[in-house]
């Protein structure tokens, strides 16, 4: 459960792209993630908002403060699309694998960068990618 | 955020100020060509000093220019990717393994200036 | 549409002049096997500065090109790939990275010539 | 919807497709795309003509005008033929992915060249490519 308010980019356009992953970088700041942890936590975001751009035309990330039960905190990012969801999502987390002429690396890449990571999609009802990052302090 | 580029030289030198959209970085493309073409440039260094993310598409895009100043006689030298970039990049699954790259913009130009000596006809 | 192929000392120049269609392209492939064979030619510069676009057939018969006179131990240079037709060959995902290229038949030349050079054995 | 009547070129030989993409950019001039964004719209229409005549031997390219709602106005290239059809989509979308001994750069890189795709086929019925490449002013 977010233990403060989540703070809501709406993903629009490629400019909010980047203010997402600056926002999660300023709370993750805050938090005391280390830089390097920070900037695996923005590339991740940067890679699952530009999904949203690309496949579903619009949606949000949200980024929020969690605490595990041990008094451990992260940062946890919520990116969510009405779009034309995922049909197969093993096949979609391959390395390589692009029904957009992209890379393919966005979602198995971002699985890379984070501590937990989550794909929840239904064709025809849209996606919602759910990352966390643990402070390691 | 339009990136500024400089001619220096035979070379040309395309300073990244700040985090780009995926706009900017396809404008960017066009811009390097253009001036590629307008200045027959044998070498163009792109400083990425400033970027805090390095991301799939902004990589791609620069491995991109490497590739296309190549069909025009020309190489490419991404300068200035920070560690935890580039850690980053790795862990994306993002080599760079076909693009010259060099830790700052002097170094850079010395790998380009290398190229050009006689004796070597490589690409 | 015919390519004009040219001997010039122990090279051959093609010289592209119109678009090409698929058909004039394999022919173009063929034209330059017989060439390289009956000339014992050393080096090919095919000129593609009339090409408007290179799309994957195209991109791949000249890369054909340069993989075929290799056999026949000859090098083979393209020039004059336009910055726009060098933007899209890269979107496309068609990067020439085994081939070599030059800005114009000059520098192909060039090329060709310093390949030619005693001490460098490289393909 | 288009804005103007639509010029189509069929297509059934490898001179057809030089026609079509020549078209296509003659249009693109009109509207004052840049010279680049001629040459990708150009290379596009390149792929998905030529796979018209490789594997459905024929068909036909329509190049429209089209506006968006707020006065932007782009090229509209719709390529449909009746032939075998596109068994997987997601699979033909991939790079390197081929059934025709080809690069299988057709779709995927066709997708990089243009602002908007979209393939629709269906096994034994055809299959309708359409792209659309906005003006930047
Ligand atoms: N938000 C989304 N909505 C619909 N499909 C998606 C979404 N995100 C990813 N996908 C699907 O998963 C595939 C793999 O995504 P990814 O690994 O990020 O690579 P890429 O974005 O380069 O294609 C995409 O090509 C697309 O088919
Ligand atoms: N118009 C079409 N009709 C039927 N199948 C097609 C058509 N276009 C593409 N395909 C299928 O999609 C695959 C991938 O196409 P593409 O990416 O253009 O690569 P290539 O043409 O090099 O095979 C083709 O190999 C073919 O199986």
């Amino acid at each position: 459960m977010p233990a403060e308010g989540a703070t809501v980019i709406a993903i629009e356009s490629d400019s909010d792209v980047v203010t997402a992953r600056q926002r999660a970088r300023e709370l993750a700041a805050e938090l005391e993630l280390s830089s390097t942890d920070q900037t695996l936590l923005a590339t991740a975001i940067s890679e699952v908002a530009r999904n949203i751009t690309t496949y579903a035309r619009r949606g949000e990330v949200s980024v929020s403060i969690v605490e595990d039960g041990r008094g451990r905190r992260g940062i946890r990012v919520v990116a969510t699309d009405r779009g034309p969801g995922i049909e197969d999502i093993d096949r979609a987390m391959q390395d390589g694998y692009t029904t957009g002429g992209g890379l393919g690396l966005g979602l198995p890449g971002a699985r890379r960068l984070v501590d937990e990571f989550a794909v929840d999609s239904e064709p025809g009802q849209g996606t919602t990618v759910t990352l966390v990052k643990w402070s390691r302090t | 955020m339009t990136v500024p580029i400089l001619k220096q030289g035979p070379f040309l030198i395309a300073t990244i100020q700040a985090a780009l959209t995926d706009t900017d970085v396809l404008r960017l493309q066009e811009d390097v060509m253009q001036q590629v073409t307008r200045h027959r440039s044998r070498g163009i260094v792109v400083d990425v000093t400033a970027l805090d993310v390095m991301d799939s598409f902004v990589s791609r895009s620069l491995r991109g220019i490497a590739m296309m100043t190549r069909l025009r006689g020309a190489s490419t030298v991404i300068v200035g990717i920070q560690p935890e970039v580039a850690f980053a990049m790795v862990q994306l699954g993002m080599s760079f393994e076909d693009v010259q790259t060099a830790l700052d913009l002097e170094e850079g130009l010395a790998l380009l200036q290398a190229r050009r000596e006689p004796g070597d006809g490589a690409g």
